[in-house]
């Protein structure tokens, strides 16, 4: 083993050191690439494992934790959700609308591998700005990408948030949520046991895509990196249509042990999982895979990342009943090996021994890294941010109209009509609200999700942001009625070997924590993303949460939008002006600086305790979180947002320091609520009754916006369809006619 | 009633069809298995949406060779009704059982969207519980549903009114602004001669009950529901 | 023995692709590009056997399934054939922008 | 003068449109078929020029727009050259059966 092959196999002098002391002798070349997969940052979470430790992950509802390829949280009425979130940024980086294709494909195999049929996708995406010719393509494929995979199986994309700054330019992001309901009593593990049972192959045939796809993740961009581009995948929905009814089938007999798909770091992966969950070993022969190309190498077929493949273990004797079931749905299947006693992996190439390694070395044993961490200094400098130095705004209606066409504001539409959101006949809530919902088939139940993360509040402030990200995102399904339940989450770094990533890091994780915590909101997995950087240019530390809610009433749903003239309008939660890390300082000042609103989570909690009581009590016609774009971003969506004809309001607000900072300040813990007028009084007697703020704004009616701010000019009054318009303009002006060039690239069913 | 609901590989609106005739509609569904080559006693066929084979090739071009397919083009020569869905639409117009064929939408886009349809032939078994130049509210949802016949069809199709829905305004009028795909004519269904097959590109399973959004899909169904009944008792298909 | 199979759309059929296309080669400063016209090529390996025969039946396959005679038209070719049609060997494309 | 650039799947990339039409014409009785692979022509007619030009800046097109380099090859063919390669006129297909 020569140290360049070490080295390119992204393993360290020291960590190969350690290797060949677990071995006792030179590993052998598909031995050294199992390790180094294995050992990968993806793989291993050598870097992040010790703060994800911290996490709160119990529950009384909370069946499953991390660990397992998704989190499972009970329901009641004998049924589970089961959710989780995952990246794809690289693979996307390379092919759009492949590697979101297929970061699609992977995420749904997490769910349907736990004996859960996949409900709702969402999507959370970042990229640099529209301006530039290639971020529209980065977008366009990503878009093409998720909607041809999600639309084809026939799972709804149901929602997600989408971000533009520069930092994204070089590295995109694209996170994809996935939710399926299965029966408490029938959710499957990864788990292999009883010794002898068969180990079963089924799905796609192998072939040489995507090997070292893990070790790609694990390491930064650099100029050649796209030579590494063969190792890009091409997804097949179909297949995995098929693959996904005939899993579900498989799994209404007893004939399985257990069960794991095959993602990063494919065959590998997924038989050492097995073995490990399970205490036990696993012995394969990958002459027996199926194959796509010829002459491929057991390293190859080890390594190899092509999608749409499970490890099935069965029960011993049961194995014709389960060939013979996949045969039916035109799927390989093939028994390619034997759980063993001795907990070691054993890799056979017909028959010949190619690699033989105790699982443990590769799971518990792998490294295990506190790696230094540095707060930067740059963070002072940034968190100043004198406001003296920044004239207040004098025209509000220029400014709204300017806002709310930034493409963070901006109506999604031209993403989300991309994207079948309405399949299976369960969406309540369609895309453009706080949270999507969706109803649990069979019973009267509705469970809300919101993926939400703020990457210029992390970035400012790493612990605030994340915790900001968990309270909005419980926000957002509060909004829907819906008690918020648990979390899952992605956390997108820059390279955690850079002291100040780290530290950055560190604290998101424990502001997601105590988030959480107080929150009542456990985490039950995630996914961390390293490495997001290009010739050391990073990211936005992106913390994204999902947060899933339960609603026992499926009518009883909530959205945002305004209902009837003559309807009272409140904010509940504090009335404060917070400028720091804005859109508008961003939008007009090119500022991303300043303190982070400050949040109270106990304040969070009771804002939220309040909504869903006057809700409760039917007292609520509407509720919408107030979140970039501050109080009148979140008016104006109220007016405009639904999928009605838009509606006006009249609103009169007193005070403050700035115009600028009470239009536009994003101060957290608010909603804009709506009530019929002869509920007002009730709603603030219950809400100063739990010491939470209620501010009495205006009434709805009109066909104009009209928000006037004591003893100030230039408020702001202005048609609903004209800020309607500019809101529904600010994506799509920069696809009209590109739209059609940039997303051909990248697509290859022409 | 009972409704067959045939399922090719890759269909993905199969169930929510089922639940459509079962939950909105209150009649009876099965489905069938593009292998099967008998129907069974259905009285309504339903081609349900989706991506039979993954779309590959064109939509709806390998699944017509399905052997259940025998089957289907016999019970629509026997007068049976037959309801194509947007992929089962395109099934149908590949198997030629109705009349053009799909293109790319204009924006070479998948589109999902709510539209407004206006029903131009209410002499269908499928849509003669609309009210004269009702406007029903139904989503699309697709990349394939920009529809194309030549001139001569195309003519033909409008001489004998096989022109069932075309997108609108919410006000009824047919202009280029409602037309989502780029389909000739802003044509979004139609029905072959004798009526009995009708193919539509928006989805009435996604709009057959109150919680989610509308219930104008259930003019369809209802209609075919009152056809069968009005048919006489001996009436036999299959 | 190796054939291709070209389907492409019908002249009469408008193809909004290719028009997509030329709009975006001529932004990118191609302004020699009158027309463009995208199809499909499928790429079909067949066991050894008479070409003449082959021909037939890969015409009954466009016929049948590869081609919709409503919107396409089709036609095939034999590779490897003394042609100098083939002037460069397939590129593997370098720069991505 | 017109062109055609044909942009195909890399050999070692999955073709799961390939893989499902070889599926559907085996089904359809054509054993014969061992493999298929799909990719796109993209017939280009350019103002007149001279060739060599013309070519170079074909290729320039493939890499910029019409290829993706990641996972798809090129290959520039002029058409109208004195070639065997074309036996057949274009064929309207007459018969969906
Ligand atoms: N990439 C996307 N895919 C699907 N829906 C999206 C996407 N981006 C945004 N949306 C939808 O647009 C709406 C607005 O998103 P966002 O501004 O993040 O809302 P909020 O601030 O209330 O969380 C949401 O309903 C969201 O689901
Ligand atoms: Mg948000």
């Amino acid at each position: 083993m020569t140290p360049e092959l070490i080295a390119a196999h992204g393993l360290t002098a020291e960590e190969y050191r350690i290797l060949r002391e677990i071995l006792g002798r030179e590993p052998t070349l598909t031995e050294l690439g199992i390790f180094s997969v294995m050992w990968s940052e993806h793989c291993s979470y050598k870097s992040s494992r010790i703060y994800l430790k911290e996490l709160p992950t119990q529950g009384s509802n909370i069946l499953q934790g991390p660990g397992e390829n998704a989190g499972v949280v009970d329901i009641g009425e004998g049924l589970v959700a089961v959710f989780k979130i995952e990246s794809h940024n690289h693979p996307s980086f390379i092919e759009p609308y492949q590697g979101a294709a297929t970061g699609v494909g992977g995420i749904l195999r997490d769910i349907f591998t736990m004996g859960a049929r996949p409900l709702a996708l969402m999507d959370s995406l970042r990229f640099g700005p529209l301006e530039e010719p290639r971020n529209r393509y980065l977008l366009s494929g990503v878009v093409a990408g998720i909607g041809g995979y999600g639309n084809c199986i026939g799972v709804p994309t149901v929602g997600g948030e989408t971000y533009f700054a520069d930092c994204y330019s070089h590295n995109p992001l694209v996170n994809v949520f996935n939710l399926g309901i299965a029966r408490r009593d029938r959710i499957f593990t990864a788990r292999a046991a009883g010794v002898g049972n068969p180990v079963i192959y089924v799905g796609s045939k192998t072939g040489r895509d995507g090997i070292h796809g893990a070790t790609m993740a694990s390491e930064s961009f650099h100029e050649g990196s796209e030579e590494r581009r063969p190792t890009v995948q091409v997804g097949d929905p179909f297949t995995e249509k098929l693959l996904l009814e005939a899993c579900l089938e498989i799994m209404k007999t007893d004939a399985l042990v257990g069960i794991q798909d095959m993602g990063a770091a494919g065959l590998t992966c997924s038989t050492v999982e097995m073995a490990a969950r399970g205490e036990v070993g696993i012995e394969i022969d990958v002459a027996r895979v199926p194959q796509r190309e010829e002459g491929m190498s057991s390293y190859e077929i080890m390594l190899s990342e092509s999608q749409e493949r499970m490890l099935l273990v069965a029960k011993e004797g049961r194995e014709e009943e389960v060939l013979s079931l996949f045969s039916r749905w035109d799927l390989d299947a093939v028994v390619i090996g034997r759980v063993t006693e001795e907990p070691k992996l054993t890799v056979r190439d017909r028959g010949r021994v190619v690699a033989q390694i105790p699982v443990a070395a590769l799971t518990e044993d792998a490294p295990l890294y506190r790696r230094p961490v540095s707060r930067p200094g740059w963070l002072d400098e940034l968190g100043h941010l004198d406001l003296q130095e920044i004239p207040d705004l004098r025209d509000g209606n220029e400014s709204l109209l300017r806002i709310v066409a930034s493409p963070n504001i901006a109506s999604k539409a031209w993403i989300y009509e991309q994207y079948d959101y309405l399949v299976r006949l369960n969406s309540l809530v369609l895309p453009g609200a706080d949270a999507a919902v969706i109803r649990v088939p069979g019973t009267s139940k509705a469970l809300a999700m919101s993926l939400d993360g703020n990457g210029r509040f992390c970035y400012l402030n790493p612990r605030q942001g994340a915790m900001l990200a968990v309270a909005e995102g419980a926000r957002n399904v509060v909004c829907a009625g819906a008690k918020p339940l648990a979390i899952s989450n992605c956390l997108n770094f820059g390279n955690p070997e850079n002291p100040e990533i780290m530290w950055q890091f560190a604290e998101a994780v424990r502001g997601m924590g105590d988030a959480c915590r107080l929150l009542g909101t456990p985490v039950t997995g995630g996914n961390v993303s390293f490495y997001n950087e290009t010739e050391g240019n990073g990211i936005y530390p992106t913390v994204v949460i999902a947060m899933v809610g339960l609603l026992d009433d499926q009518t009883r749903v909530l959205t945002p939008w305004f209902q009837n003239d003559g309807d009272e309008i409140f904010l509940l939660g504090p009335f404060r002006e917070e400028l720091g890390g804005s859109e508008y300082l961003n939008l007009f000042h090119h500022l991303v600086a300043g303190q982070v609103p400050s949040i109270d989570l106990e304040m969070e909690k009771k804002v939220q305790g309040v909504c869903l009581q006057t809700h409760q009590a039917g007292w609520l016609l509407s509720a919408h979180d107030c979140a970039e774009g501050g109080l009148a971003v979140a008016l104006a969506e109220c007016c405009i947002g639904g999928p009605g004809e838009p509606r006006g309001a009249r609103i009169h607000l007193e005070g403050g320091q700035r115009l600028d900072g009470v239009l536009y300040g994003e101060t957290p813990s608010r909603l804009v609520l709506t009530t019929p007028p002869q509920r007002s009084p009730e709603i603030e007697a219950l809400a100063r009754h739990q010491g939470v703020p209620c501010l009495r704004l205006g009434t709805v009616g009109g066909t104009s916006l009209q928000i006037r701010v004591q003893g100030r000019k230039g408020a702001i009054n202005l048609p609903v369809a004209e800020i309607r318009r500019a809101w529904q303009n600010g994506i799509h002006q920069y696809f009209e006619e590109q739209s059609i060039r940039d997303g051909l690239r990248g697509r290859i069913h022409g | 009633m009972k409704f067959g609901i045939v399922v090719f590989p890759g269909s993905n609106c199969d169930h929510d069809a089922y639940r459509a005739i079962r939950e909105g509609l209150g009649e009876e569904a099965r489905f069938l298995w593009h292998k099967d080559q008998s129907l069974g006693d259905v009285d309504c066929l339903i081609l349900p949406g989706g991506f039979s084979y993954g779309d590959y090739l064109r939509a709806g071009a390998i699944a017509r060779f399905s052997p259940i397919m025998g089957a289907v083009t016999e019970f629509a020569r026997r007068g049976g009704l037959v309801l194509g869905i947007c992929n089962g639409f395109q099934i149908l117009l590949e198997a030629g059982l109705l009349p053009g064929a799909m293109l790319r939408n204009r924006a070479l886009k998948f589109v999902c969207r709510f539209v407004s349809l206006r029903v131009e032939n209410r002499n269908t078994p499928f849509t003669h519980l609309c009210r004269p130049g009702q406007i029903l509210k139904l989503p699309v949802k697709h990349g394939e549903g920009n529809y194309f016949a030549d001139p001569d069809t195309l003519r033909l199709l409008q001489e004998r009114d096989l022109v069932v829905l075309r997108y609108c305004t919410p006000s009824g009028e047919i202009t280029v602004d409602a037309n989502p795909n780029g389909a000739l004519k802003n044509i979004a269904g139609v029905c072959n001669e004798a009526g009995n097959v009708f193919g539509l590109m928006p989805h009435p399973e996604n709009a057959s009950a109150e919680i989610l959004g509308s219930v104008d899909g259930l003019f369809i169904f209802r209609s075919i529901v009152s056809s069968l009944k009005k048919r006489s008792d001996g009436y036999q298909v299959a | 023995m190796r054939a291709r199979v070209f389907v492409t759309l019908k002249r009469s059929v408008l193809d909004p692709q290719g028009k997509a296309i030329q709009g975006a080669l001529e932004t990118l400063g191609y302004p020699e590009v009158e027309e463009v016209r995208v199809g499909k090529v499928i790429e079909i390996t067949l066991k050894d056997g008479e070409r003449s025969a082959a021909r037939a039946r890969l015409e009954e396959m466009c016929r049948r399934l590869l081609a919709n005679p409503v919107i396409e038209d089709y036609r095939v070719e034999f590779e490897a054939e003394p042609s100098g049609a083939r002037e460069t060997e397939p590129t593997s494309a370098k720069d991505p922008a």
